[in-house]
């Protein structure tokens, strides 16, 4: 596989560089209402990465593994999870089952615990970001003649 | 509060499942931190999984709601004796795993892959609780699936070419298991319109749906997935290949909680939802679980006996013990379940110990091969008496747990007067008996009369060996432990009759 | 109502210590390590004894673990037949030990710690055996002893004592998963495992038909070890092991552990009057009597002399199996008491065996030419043992035909007295060509080879023991005594 | 005697069974690893199918509260749609796996070819 660009192409370099803003916009919109609408972390998140692989598609992997890095990535990607079970034990710690948000004072007003589900979906959108983009630069970055 | 005993069921998935990404994040900051931290969680996990059983057992069944919302809508996690016997098993395996694989990891693997290990063991235990605890047949499947993928990775972590082709290889078979279960699901879902157990089953009664096709194919697709992931012949192919490359702390785990947990999920889902008189009368499951695993039995021993890799050998046993296990449950009586239950947690012990002693042995010399382990009982005297112990106990000689199952299992079958399996089991441990006295033979009086120096194998792999023989020996004796978490779960599904 | 005492579980646990402290000390201090097993064995039969005056007065010592199972718990007892056989064992361990020492020093054989561990464990195991209070943990037992066996079997871990070991595993435990069904059986129509006096089973709990199968399980079962033909081919095969071995294992402890098996099944599993009822002994009484007469024949082909010993301890065994299976008063005395004096004639001359091999290297008859002028007292030993053997009285053998003969008079079929009469005269064909070559031919070498007094003891004592127990068969204590006593309760009494 | 109007009304279920069948044969008759994995994947799709196609009915509409009132029957079934999000994102999960699995295997055995593998195993 090229460590350089794949194409050198004008054209696709600035198309890229025009769409990508919109797609993550787009992907951070369908994270943001996942929880009154169709739409969610995984979604999202999925949008969002497609955005990161669509750069390193079109600059080069180099270039892309520059823009989120490893280390980040391997930052991000356990993240949701983790943000996703802190709220679920805090509810355990206010005395309510897992992720029952009626449970904790702040969050028996329904808006706020809408809020609080937002939270989740932003971990998860984190997480499937890094992890797909991650997925692709794994196998696709890797160099096969050596 | 924290110490609410009605929470502990989910803390057995989250400690483990979560700990699983707080170990991937914490290798970031500290390199090496992964051993400590996972041994932490899977202590924690397994006090829990001991409180769980306590209070199980003290003031009955656990049935836990996420979100606060009733089933059938919320996630539903059941603790029952039976399930709570389930985490013991897994839990208290994969922190002895933690324990043995400090030193084995830190030989076998690089750096890198060394933290990926015990994120890995961390994730499959979260998942084998996950799925043995669920409530719902959707959460099971999700459970199945996180469990699966973990075993595949940590199948193919190990540094050679085969252990890569035969994880490939039980990556396609799993995953046609899991779809298969998945489309099992569907039926049952179409039908009924429920996914939670309790209310499948009740749904299941009521709408008359005995005589429909749909839930005919949806058993059939339920049992075929689930067989191929407990290893029951004849889907068994991909565990001897898979176990002969693997690392042996997992093959130790996956024979004593993967495959293990595949088969109680069966046990599970066939008698709550289905119902006893369904999976006798109208769909013969349990006749044809029956006489598959008769011939389990005897044809994995023999295949065991014509192997000479004792990591594969000891492959071919598991098809057979799963025989032993399938075989209570296809008895079909309540002792006969109660029987298939108690090999099922004795077996994990077993063959845990097995495994482990193997893979120090491997630790220490290098050597797999049946052929070279002469002279072992003096080179490694501890570990190869560990050994024997787990593998006398293979062979079902009294006072060992092997010897108790062999005798339930016996009894079982002749108070229901199917005297051929009976026959059958008998018959097993005498095969049994010639694979493993071959090992012992070796070890101690195969030749090698040269004095070998002793070389034993480093104290963190002892201990959990250790551990494992001697509750071989210690459940032989009190069996009525195991036996008390069982035997009430048994007469409740035997007698869970729902057609009316 | 028996009284509550750990002592007949102690008299186990001591063999199982002893083989745990033996192991540890090691090959290093071999005199501490034989000390060991020498304090193992008399503390094992000082336990014993002391249990005897309450026993013998007709009382009964029971110790029981909580139950396992309705109806199974570990529980050990001593009642006059256990502790007819326990203190036996123990007593021939003392002396056999001591043989041992003389034995394995004088040869200077490898591995002996293992060697005295699994001895210990084995002794264990009997004693366990003998003890036990149920079935279940008779059966436990029994399988340890199997295991524990194995080591002492292919001890020369040479191909021959390897094939012998596996052969012994083969039949013992095919034996032990007959023994497993059965036991299974049982507790399945009885609901419980726990030996009564008179039989736990009774007619009214399962068809005939299938009391009969069971028997037949419980016979093959128990028959492997006690050698009845034709299961009996692993006996002269492990003949391998060193002579202690096969003088204490392979002609006391496993082989009458078989028997007693038998014996207890018969007893106090089926009782003497559902026997009775389901014409069970007849068949056993013909195996028997078939086993004795070719056994016997067999032996006279044999020129090995540990193989010729080993036939005719199948045939002794099949008279305790033939006594069992008259189901009469006399008979079952007979058969009880010829554990012990087949025990004290048959390990004299496993002795002389062993010291001839250690002396001279010698393993064959036809080797032994004049071996009685070189070794005059062991071969006296042995001569003793050979003539008890044939039912010359007043030595012990005589003792114990004399009450088969009797039982099988009192029984329906006074015609197998014919069958003790013809083994008398065949045990003559088999034995007196040796004490004749023995005494009465010329040696190649006349030297005189010095026996150790850790040999020669032994065997006096066994010689010592044939005698007395021959002359004075009633004293109190003696074996005969404790038959009466055993079989007085088991008719009921 | 067949009836064709019933076989017709469910061409979902027919569709998701050719689909199966095909993935299934593709599995055991494809050498190539890959083959085999995309296989897998047709009777992962066609199981999704199948599940969805059941949550589904004519002239639903989706599940989501705008306000006014809707009749819950005209609902389309959202739990289906919901299991296979789930099941989709373990399948992510499983390809990603399998596909990382067939470089290490291509990497150390220089094919893909499932009996040329077992040639040099």
């Amino acid at each position: 596989m090229s460590e350089g660009p794949i194409t050198k192409d004008v054209l696709v370099k600035t198309v890229t560089k025009i769409l990508i803003p919109p797609i993550q916009l787009f992907g951070l919109y369908v994270i943001m209402h996942g929880h009154i609408s169709p739409g969610g972390g995984f979604q999202g998140g999925v949008i969002i990465a497609s955005s990161f692989i669509l750069y390193a598609l079109v600059f080069g992997y180099r270039e892309g593994a520059h823009r989120a890095k490893l280390k980040i990535r391997q930052f991000l990607e356990p993240l949701g999870p983790i943000i996703f079970g802190t709220i679920g034990l805090i509810c355990i710690l206010f005395s309510g089952n897992f992720l029952q948000y009626s449970a904790i004072p702040i969050l028996a007003n329904a808006e706020i615990a809408a809020t609080a589900i937002s939270l989740v979906e932003i971990g998860i959108g984190i997480t499937v970001t890094a992890v797909i983009f991650s997925i692709f630069m794994a196998m696709g970055g890797r160099k096969t003649d050596g | 509060m924290l110490l609410n005993q009605n929470q502990l069921p989910i803390l057995l998935v989250l400690i483990p499942l979560f700990g699983a990404y707080l170990a991937a994040i914490s290798v970031l900051f500290k390199k090496k931190i992964n051993n400590i931290l996972s041994l932490i969680l899977l202590s924690l996990s397994f006090f829990l999984s001991l409180l769980t059983a306590n209070h199980v057992l003290t003031s009955g069944d656990i049935s836990y709601h996420t979100a606060g919302l009733q089933p059938p809508f919320a996630i539903e996690i059941v603790v029952d004796p039976l399930s709570a016997l389930m985490t013991i098993i897994i839990t208290s395996l994969s922190l002895l795993t933690v324990i043995y694989s400090r030193e084995f990891i830190r030989k076998e693997l690089s750096d890198k892959r060394e933290s990926y290990y015990y994120i890995l063991v961390l994730l499959l235990t979260g998942g084998l609780n996950w799925f043995v605890i669920a409530g719902d047949i959707f959460n099971m499947f999700v459970g199945l699936e996180i469990l699966s993928i973990s075993s595949y990775s940590l199948i193919a972590i190990a540094q050679n070419k085969e252990a890569i082709a035969s994880a490939y290889q039980y990556l396609l078979m799993g995953s046609i298991g899991s779809s298969f279960f998945l489309l099992g699901t569907g039926y049952l879902y179409i039908m009924t319109g429920t996914l939670n157990f309790a209310d499948l089953a009740i749904r299941i009664a009521q709408l008359g749906l005995f005589n429909s096709e749909a839930i005919f194919a949806s058993t059939a697709f339920i049992v075929t997935g689930l067989s191929i992931k407990g290893a029951i012949f004849p889907l068994h192919v991909w565990m001897p290949d898979a176990y002969s490359k693997a690392l042996a702390p997992i093959c130790a785990l996956s024979s004593g909680a993967i495959i293990e947990a595949a088969v109680y999920a069966l046990i599970r889902i066939t008698l709550t939802v289905y119902g006893i008189e369904f999976i006798t009368e109208i769909v013969p499951v349990k006749t044809i679980l029956l006489w598959l695993a008769g011939i389990a039995i005897i044809i994995g021993s023999l295949y065991a006996i014509s192997q000479s890799n004792i990591k594969r050998m000891l492959a071919y046993s598991s098809v057979s013990q799963m025989g032993y296990i399938v075989m209570g449950y296809g008895i079909g009586t309540q002792l006969g379940l109660s029987a298939g239950i108690l090999h099922l947690f004795n077996h994990s012990i077993m063959k845990a110990c097995l495994f482990f002693a193997v893979g120090a042995i491997a630790y220490k010399t290098g050597k797999t091969d049946l052929y070279e382990y002469e002279g072992m009982g003096d080179k490694m005297p501890v570990t190869m008496m560990f050994f024997s112990l787990a593998a006398i106990s293979m062979v079902g000689i009294p006072p060992t747990n092997g010897f108790i199952s062999k005798f339930y299992l016996v009894w079982a079958s002749a108070s229901s007067t199917r005297w051929i399996f009976a026959a059958i089991i008998l018959v097993s441990s005498l095969l049994n008996a010639i694979y493993f006295f071959r090992i012992i033979n070796k070890a101690y009086f195969g030749g090698g009369h040269e004095e070998a120096s002793r070389d034993e194998a480093p104290y963190t792999m002892l201990v959990p060996i250790g551990v494992l023989a001697i509750s071989c020996v210690v459940f032989g004796l009190a069996f009525n432990i195991p036996l008390s978490l069982i035997e009430p779960v048994a007469e409740k599904l035997m007698t869970l009759s729902l057609i009316i | 109502m028996p009284a509550t005492d750990i002592r007949p579980l102690l008299a186990v646990l001591v063999g199982f210590i002893a083989c745990v402290v033996i192991l540890i000390v090691g090959e290093k201090n071999r005199d501490i390590r034989e000390g060991i097993t020498f304090g193992a064995a008399i503390s094992k039969f000082l336990i014993l004894i002391s249990l005897f005056p309450l026993v013998y007065e007709g009382g009964k010592y029971l110790f029981t673990t909580p139950e396992l199972l309705p109806g199974i718990s570990l529980s050990f007892m001593a009642d006059p037949f256990s502790l007819f056989f326990s203190t036996l064992s123990s007593m021939l361990w003392i002396v056999t030990t001591m043989f041992s020492i003389g034995y394995m020093r004088g040869l200077h054989e490898h591995k002996q710690t293992r060697y005295y561990a699994a001895f210990a464990a084995c002794i264990g195991a009997t004693i366990g055996i003998a003890n036990s209070a149920n079935l279940f943990t008779l059966f436990v037992f029994y399988e340890i002893l199997t295991v524990a066996t194995y080591p002492l079997v292919i001890h020369d871990e040479d191909e021959e004592s390897l094939a012998a070991g596996r052969k012994y595993l083969a039949y013992t435990l095919t034996g032990g998963i007959f023994i497993l069904f059965s036991l299974v059986l049982t507790y399945d129509i009885a609901g419980t495992l726990n030996f009564a006096n008179t039989g736990l089973l009774s007619a009214s709990m399962a068809s005939p038909l299938l009391l009969k199968l069971l028997f037949a399980t419980f016979i093959i079962g128990f028959g492997v070890k006690a050698a009845i033909m034709p299961l009996h081919s692993w006996l002269p095969s492990v003949m391998v092991a060193p002579t202690p071995v096969s003088a204490l294992l392979h002609c006391v402890a496993v082989v009458k552990a078989g028997t007693f098996g038998i014996i207890r099944v018969v007893n106090n599993v089926y009782g003497i009057e559902l026997m009775g009822d389901l014409g069970l002994g007849l068949p056993l009484v013909i195996v028997a009597s078939i086993t004795i007469i070719i056994s016997m024949l067999i032996a006279l082909t044999k020129d090995h002399l540990k193989a010729r010993l080993a036939y005719s301890t199948i045939n002794e065994l099949s008279y305790i199996v033939l006594g069992a299976g008259l189901l009469t008063e006399f008979g079952v005395t007979g058969s009880m008491v010829h554990i012990a004096n087949h025990a004290f004639m048959k390990i004299g001359m496993f002795f002389f065996a062993g010291t001839v091999f250690v002396a001279t290297g010698k393993e064959y008859i036809s080797e032994m030419d004049g071996i009685g002028k070189r070794m005059p007292i062991s071969t006296l030993v042995f001569s003793i043992g050979a003539i008890a053997l044939t039912g010359t009285p007043p030595l012990v053998g005589f003792i114990s035909k004399w009450y088969l003969a009797l039982g099988a008079i009192q029984s329906p079929h006074p015609v197998f007295v014919g069958v003790l009469l013809a083994s008398a005269l065949l045990n003559v064909a088999v034995f007196w060509p040796i004490i004749y070559k023995a005494f009465f031919k010329e040696p190649e070498v006349k030297r005189r080879p010095k026996v150790s007094l850790w040999l020669m003891i032994p065997m006096v004592f066994a010689s010592f023991g044939t005698i007395v127990l021959g002359l004075f068969p009633r004293f109190p204590y003696t074996p005969l005594e404790l038959a009466f006593r055993a079989v007085r309760l088991f008719l009921g009494g | 005697m067949v009836n064709l109007e019933f076989y017709l009304q469910h061409y979902n279920y027919w569709i998701s069974v050719l689909l199966f069948m095909i993935g299934l044969y593709t599995m055991i008759a494809k050498k190539n690893l890959i083959k085999k994995f995309l296989g897998l994947n047709i009777v992962d799709t066609s199981i999704y199918l199948f599940f969805i196609s059941m949550g589904d009915k004519s002239k639903a509409i989706a599940p989501i509260i705008h306000g006014e009132h809707v009749d819950p029957t005209h609902y389309s079934n959202p739990l289906p749609s919901v299991l296979i999000l789930t099941a989709i994102v373990v399948a992510i999960g499983l390809t990603a796996t399998a596909l990382s699995l067939s470089i290490r295997i291509y990497e150390e055995y220089g094919t893909l070819n499932s009996e040329k593998i077992e040639e040099l195993w």
